[in-house]
C-alpha cells in the first residue's frame, strides 16, 4: 500500500514540468487553436528527443519501457499545460494497439518511428451514430484480392491533416476489423469539425480507399476486442491529462483568489469561496485517486474495465465542476480570451465527451457490478 | 390568485407574438449580429426602431416621452416574447438610464434622451465595472473633478459590454473621496465621441466583444450629471430595480426546440434522457415562476430584492446545467459549434453552455446575491 | 397575472396558524407518535368545528366551497405545526373522489360525516410491489349475487386502524374497481408498519371481505382514471403540507442561526450559512410556486398532471435539501429527539414516497412532454 | 505506488477476516446492542475481550502494554475488516486516549490503564463539547480548579456518547482563564464513579444515547491530570491526528447486500437505477481511495491533516446520499424501519439515513473540515 511516486517518477514529472514551461506556454496553445495543424512540430520533435513518445514501448523499439503510470504521470504534465497535438492518438489511440496486436513487422516499422516523433497517426473509430459500441461501426471494408476497399464516414478523428497513418475500423464480412490505412491515401476526404475546445478533430470520409491485406491490424472480423482495449487505455489517457489541467485550474484559482481584494480583503478569505476550493480540491483528489487505480492496475497487467469506467465517469463530471467553480471565483477576468481559465473550460468539455461521458461508463459499471 | 394573464393582457401577447413572427429576416439578422458577439448592427437597430414605432420598447413611459402609459405587466409581456424570439430583452437606454432619467433627470435630459430611447435611436452603456471594482462597485476609482465650467474625467473602466455600439456611457465616476466610498459617487451621461475616451475591445470566449473604456482629460459639461452629485450609487441600486426581471422566454423557446430534437432523433425512448429532460422541465418551470412571481410584485408598486436575486440565480444556473445536460445527451456531437458541420441544433447549447458563464457573473455573482438575500431576504446576521 | 391570496384567503391561513400554534404543539405531534391512535380525536373535532374538513365540499354537504388552493393553504399550516392524522386520507383520497365520483347517494351519505369530523376514511391502494400504477393493484374483487368478495394485502394504508371506513381498490372481472369498505368488516386484518416517521401506515389484509354492489364507487373496471385523480390530489395535498414544513425548518434555522454563538459570533454570520439559508429560501420558494400554480390549475378545472408531477418531483427532493441544511446548521442540538428539527426530517422522507417520489413524477412529466 | 496490501498483509487481512466470520454470534450481538442505541453490552465486552487477546485492540502498542509492535497498515487493517463486520472500528481508549498516554502519561498512568484498554476491559468516553462549545472547542468553560491536594471540578458537558457505559471520563477542562482561550484547557482522566458527577440521557433521532455530564463538585487527585496543565487542546489535537482514518468497510458490506437485493428483485433491468448504483459505486470507490491515501501517508509518519479531513467530509456526505438514494429506489417500503414489516434489507438504509446526520456532525462538521482544507491544504487566507 503506497500511493506515492517512485523517485524515477518523480523525476519524470518534474522533468515534463520544468520542460513544459518552458516550451508549451499558453500562447502557444492558443496559437495552435488558430493553425491547421493544430500542433507544433517544433515542439513535438523536442518531446520525442526527451523520449516521450516512446515511453510505454521497449527499448527493441526505441522506446523507454515506461508503464501506464508513467504515462499517466507524463499526460497530467501535458494536461497542465494543456499540450496541444496528436500524443494520445499517436501514442495510446495506435501506438499501443500495435505493440499489443501488431505483427513483428508491424511493429517493427511503426513503433520506432512513432518513438522517434516522426510518425503521427490517429484513430477513425466514430461515426455519425457517435455511439461507442459495435453496432457504432457501420464503415464497410470489401475484400478485393489482396486488398481491402473501405468506404464510410468517420466523425471525430483527431489531427486527421497532420496523421501519416490512420487506423481505420471498418466491418469486414468477417466483422470489425481494424486497417492501417496511409492518410494520404485516394478517396480519403477531410473536414475539420469545428468545436468547443478548437482541436482539430476531423470527418474523415473514405471512398473505396485500398490498402493491402498485409494492412489488417490484428485478426480480420476480431477487431472490436481490441477496440474496447483502445477504448479503455484512450479514456484513461485523457483522464490522467485532465486530472493535470484540473489540479492548474485549482492553482491557478487560490492564487487569484488570494491576490484579488474586493471589499478590503483577498476573496480567498471569504468562506464560500473556501469552500468552493475545498471541494475542487476534493474532486480533483477524486479523479487523480482514480486514475492511478486504474494506471496502476493496467500496468500490473490486472483487469481494469470498472476502474478505467469509474475514472473517466468521474473525471468528466469533477472537471466541469472544477472549472466552473474556477470560473466563478475567477469572474469577469475569466472570461477574457487573454486569460488561461477558459481553456481549460473548454479543453474539460471536449475531454469529458471523448471516448465516453458519465453515463456511458455508468452503464459499463453497471454491467461490470453484474446487474 | 392567477397565474394567467388576463384577456387583454393575452391579446397583447399574442399581439406581440405575431409581430415577431411576421418578421423572420429581422429577428434572424439581429440574433446574427447579436450573437456573433459585436452587438447591435444594421438588422439590430432596423428593429429596435420598428419596436419604437409601435412605442413597445418603452410601454410603461409617458406618452409624452413616447411611451404608452401602459402597466407594468405589459412592459413584462414585451420582455418575454423578445427574449423568445431574439434572446435580448432589454435596452440599457430603455431599461436602466432611461427610468432613472424620467425620475431624477432635468426637464432638458428628459426631452433631449427619453424620446430618442423610445424610438429605437440610441442605446447607452453601462460604465460601471473597474479593475478593482467588480462586485465591490464602491470602490470605483474613476474621478471626475468639478472645474467649475465643466467636469473632468480620468481613469478606467473595464468589462463595458456596449461601448462600441452604443451613443452615450452611463458613466459611474467618483466626484469625491470624502467619508463612506459609495457616498462619493455620481453619475454622468457622457457622449462617447467626446475626445479622450478611447474603447478598446475585449474578447470573451462566448465571442462577444466587451471593452475597456479610458478616460484620458475628458472634458464633459457640466449638465452632464444626472440628478444630485454624490447620489450616483443610489441610482444605480435604483436602476438595478427597474430591471429586475429576468425573462425566461429564450429558454423556453431552445426547450422546444431541443423537445423536438429528442423526439426525432428517437433518443426520447432512453429512460435515463427522459428523466434529464423531465428534470430541466420541472427547473424551467421553476425559472418561469420565479420571474412571474417578480413581475407580480413589482407590477403592485413592491420591489422585490430577494425575490429578484433569486431569480437571477436560479435562471443562470439552470441555463449553465441545461446547457451542460443537454451537450452531454447529443454526445460527441454536442462540442460542435454554431458554424461546424455535423452540430446538432446549430450548436445553440455548445454556445450556450459557454456563454451562461458570462450570464453567472454579469449582474451581480451568484455569491454575492445569495449573501443578499440571506441578510436582506431572511434577516441573517452580518456579524 | 397575481400570486397572492386573497383576503380571504391570508384570513384562511392566519386563523388556522393560530389555531394550531395553540392546539397542536410539538409535543402533541410526538405524542401521536407514540400511541396506537397517531391523532388527537379532540383536536379532531376542534378542526372540524373549524370547518375544516369541509373545507373543499359544497355547503349542501355541510362543506364550505372552498377550492383546492383553499385546501392547499390550509394543509400549508397544517404541514408548519405537523398536525398529526388522518386528514389528506379522509378529505383527499377519499372525500373529494365520494363527491366526483360517488353517486347521490353516496355524497349523502358520507360527506356531511366527513365535513362534520364523525367520519375517518382511508385508502387501500397499494400492494407489496409498491407500484403506483395499474398493474401493482392485484387484489381481486369476486362478484357473488348481491356482494363483492374482496381477497388482497394492502399497504401503506394511513391510519387503518382509526379509519371508520376504507376505499379499497380491487380487480373485478371488469377490471380495476373501488369499493367503500366498513373498516370493521369481518375478514379485515390490520399490522402497523414501522415508518421513519411513525405516521400509522398499516397493512391492511382483506381475506373473504363481503360488501354489497352498491358499495362501488364510480363504474365496475373504470376504477383507474380514478385512481390516477387520486394519486394527483394526494400528491399535491402533500405538497402543500410540505411546503409549510420546509418554511417553518427555514425559520427555525434562521432563528438557531441568529442566536446561536460560535468563534464569537453568530454562526448565522459566517458566509456558508448564509449561503446555505439562501438555497434553502429558493428550494422552497421553488416547491411553493410550483404547488400553488398546481392547485390553481386544479381550481380553474384546467388539466395539471404535469404541473403535480413537478410539484411533488421539486418538493420532494427540495425538501431533503432544505431539511438536510437545516440539520447542518443545527448541527449537535438539531439530533436529539426533544428538538424539533428531526420531526421535520422524518416527514420529509416519509411525505416524498407518498404518491411517488422524484423518478415516478418525472417520467410523468417525459409522458406529458410528449415523450 | 502500490494499490494492494503486501502479501503479509494480505495473510493477516485474511486472518482478521476469518476470525470475525467464525464469531457470528458476537458479532450480531454486538450490532444489536450498539445499533441499539445503548452502546457496548455483554455482547460487546465480549467481543472486545477476544480481539483485546490476540493484541488486535492495539496492535502498534509496544509489547508491553499489550501491542504487537506491528506497522501502523495493520491497525488500519484491523479497523477495515471491523467495519466491515460489526460498524464500528474504534474505541477512544485504543485510539485516542490511549495513544496519548503512551506519548504523554506518566509511568503510572502507562501502568494502570494501557493494558487493560489493550485487553479490552475498559473504555473512555470523551468529554469535549459544552453546550457554548461545540465547533468552537476552545470556548469550553467546565473548571478545574487546582486546590493544592486535588483539583475540583465544576460544570457541565454534553453529547458526550460513551460515558454511560465507559469507566472513565477523557476530560477536557479550563486550568486558567488568562491569556489566549485554548491555552488554558487541561486534559483530565476521571473515573466516572467519582461522587458529584451525574449522567443524564440524551436521544438522538437515530436511537442513540448520548449524555449530558454535570460535573458538581468533583474532587479528583492531582494524578488525574495527563501531560502539562494548559496543554490539553493540543493533546485534543493530537489525539485527533490518531483517529483520521475513517473506514468504509461497513459501506462496502452494505453496498454487497444492496446490489444483492437489486438482482435479486429484478430492479437491476431498469436503466435509471443501474445509472444510480453505478454512481454509488464510483462514490464508495473514491472514499475507499481517500481513506487509502489517508493510511499511506500515516504509514510513513506523515499527519495527513487535509486529506484525513477531506476522507471523513467525503465518507460521511457520501453515506447520506447512499442512504437516500437507496431508500427511493425501495420506494414506499424504503420509509420501513428495522422491526417492522415488509422492511427491506433489514430496515438499514432507513436506519443509516437519519444516523448519517450524527456522522456529519460529528468529529467536526463539514463546515468547519472544509474551512481546514482552504486554509492549512490550500493555503487561502484568513482575513
Amino acid at each position: 500500500m503506497n500511493l506515492d511516486l517512485s523517485e524515477e517518477q518523480e523525476m519524470l514529472k518534474k522533468t515534463a514540468r520544468d520542460f513544459l514551461e518552458q516550451e508549451c506556454p499558453r500562447s502557444l496553445v492558443r496559437e495552435m487553436e488558430q493553425g491547421e495543424k493544430g500542433y507544433s512540430p517544433e515542439l513535438w520533435r523536442k518531446m520525442a528527443e526527451l523520449g516521450w513518445m516512446g515511453l510505454v514501448f521497449p527499448e527493441e523499439y526505441s522506446g523507454m519501457s515506461g508503464n501506464f503510470v508513467d504515462l499517466i504521470i507524463l499526460l497530467g504534465e501535458m494536461g497542465r499545460a494543456l499540450v496541444p497535438g496528436p500524443f494520445i492518438p499517436t501514442v495510446v489511440s495506435s501506438g499501443l494497439p500495435i505493440f499489443h496486436h501488431g505483427t513483428e513487422e508491424q511493429k517493427g516499422n511503426f513503433l520506432p518511428e512513432i518513438a522517434s516523433g516522426e510518425l503521427i497517426m490517429t484513430l477513425a473509430l466514430t461515426e455519425p451514430s457517435t455511439r461507442f459500441d459495435e453496432s457504432g461501426t457501420e464503415a464497410k471494408a470489401q475484400h478485393q484480392f489482396t486488398n481491402y476497399s473501405i468506404s464510410g464516414t468517420k466523425l471525430f478523428v483527431p489531427y486527421a491533416y497532420v496523421a501519416d497513418w490512420i487506423i481505420c475500423v471498418a466491418r469486414a464480412e468477417e466483422g470489425i476489423t481494424l486497417f492501417l490505412v496511409p492518410a494520404k491515401s485516394p478517396g480519403i476526404n477531410l473536414t475539420v469539425l469545428k468545436t468547443i475546445a478548437s482541436d482539430k478533430q476531423f470527418e474523415v470520409v473514405f471512398d473505396d480507399v485500398k490498402v493491402p491485406t498485409a494492412n489488417v491490424l490484428g485478426k480480420v472480423g476480431d477487431g472490436w476486442k481490441i477496440i474496447k482495449q483502445i477504448e479503455e487505455w484512450s479514456a484513461l489517457a485523457w483522464c490522467g491529462y485532465e486530472v493535470g489541467s484540473l489540479q492548474r485550474v485549482l492553482e491557478m484559482t487560490v492564487s487569484y483568489a488570494n491576490e484579488r481584494i474586493q471589499f478590503e480583503r483577498p476573496i480567498g478569505s471569504f468562506q464560500v469561496i473556501q469552500h468552493k476550493c475545498a471541494d475542487m480540491l476534493m474532486d480533483i483528489d477524486g479523479a487523480r485517486f482514480l486514475t492511478y487505480q486504474a494506471a496502476w492496475k493496467v500496468s500490473q497487467g490486472l483487469a481494469a474495465s470498472m476502474e478505467i469506467s469509474m475514472a473517466k465517469a468521474w473525471t468528466g463530471e469533477a472537471s466541469r465542476r472544477v472549472c466552473l467553480s474556477g470560473h466563478q471565483i475567477h469572474a469577469g477576468i475569466g472570461l477574457f480570451t487573454d486569460y488561461d481559465m477558459e481553456l481549460y473550460f473548454r479543453r474539460a468539455k471536449a475531454m469529458e465527451l471523448a471516448f465516453g461521458e458519465g453515463d456511458f461508463h455508468r452503464e459499463i459499471i453497471a454491467q461490470q457490478l453484474g446487474l | 390568485m392567477d397565474f394567467e394573464f388576463s384577456p387583454e393582457e393575452k391579446k397583447f401577447k399574442q399581439e406581440v407574438h405575431q409581430f415577431f413572427q411576421s418578421e423572420p429576416e429581422l429577428c434572424a439578422g439581429f440574433m446574427e449580429e447579436w450573437h456573433g458577439g459585436e452587438g447591435f448592427g444594421p438588422k439590430t437597430w432596423a428593429l429596435l426602431r420598428k419596436l419604437g414605432e409601435k412605442h413597445w420598447l418603452t410601454p410603461t413611459w409617458p406618452k409624452k416621452y413616447g411611451g404608452l402609459d401602459l402597466p407594468y405587466v405589459y412592459y413584462c409581456i414585451i420582455q418575454e416574447e423578445m427574449s423568445y424570439w431574439i434572446g435580448l430583452y432589454a435596452c440599457i437606454g430603455t431599461a436602466m438610464a432611461g427610468p432613472v432619467i424620467l425620475k431624477c433627470g432635468t426637464e432638458e435630459q428628459k426631452d433631449f434622451y427619453l424620446p430618442r430611447i423610445a424610438r429605437g435611436e440610441i442605446e447607452f452603456c453601462l460604465g460601471y465595472s473597474e479593475p478593482q471594482a467588480g462586485s465591490d462597485l464602491a470602490n470605483l476609482q474613476l474621478r471626475a473633478e468639478d472645474k467649475g465650467d465643466y467636469y473632468l474625467l480620468n481613469g478606467q473602466k473595464t468589462f463595458n459590454t456596449r461601448c462600441h455600439f452604443a451613443q452615450y456611457h452611463w458613466l459611474a465616476a467618483r466626484t469625491s473621496s470624502e467619508g463612506p466610498k459609495y457616498r462619493g459617487i455620481s453619475l454622468f451621461i457622457v457622449d462617447l465621441k467626446t475626445p479622450g475616451i478611447s474603447i478598446t475591445p475585449l474578447m470573451t470566449f462566448s465571442g462577444e466583444r466587451t471593452n475597456d473604456v479610458f478616460y484620458d482629460d475628458v472634458k464633459v459639461p457640466k449638465s452632464s450629471l444626472v440628478g444630485e452629485p454624490g447620489m450616483g450609487f443610489y441610482y444605480i441600486m435604483e436602476a438595478l430595480a427597474y430591471e429586475r426581471v429576468t425573462p425566461v422566454g429564450a429558454y423556453q423557446r431552445l426547450f422546444e426546440q431541443l423537445l423536438e430534437y429528442i423526439k426525432e432523433s428517437g433518443k426520447g425512448s432512453d429512460p435515463v434522457i427522459r428523466q434529464k429532460i423531465a428534470q430541466l422541465a420541472i427547473e424551467l418551470e421553476v425559472c418561469k415562476l420565479f420571474t412571474l412571481n417578480v413581475v407580480s410584485a413589482q407590477s403592485k408598486g413592491i420591489i422585490p430584492v430577494y425575490e429578484a436575486n433569486a431569480a437571477k440565480i436560479f435562471i443562470t444556473e439552470t441555463e449553465q446545467r441545461l446547457a451542460n445536460t443537454v451537450v452531454n445527451i447529443f454526445g460527441l456531437r454536442g462540442q460542435l459549434q454554431r458554424d461546424s458541420k455535423w452540430n446538432v441544433l446549430n450548436g445553440m447549447f455548445e454556445f450556450i453552455y459557454r456563454q451562461s458563464l458570462t450570464e453567472l457573473i454579469m449582474r451581480g455573482t451568484s455569491e454575492i446575491l445569495r449573501n443578499v438575500i440571506a441578510q436582506r431576504g431572511l434577516g441573517l446576521k452580518r456579524r
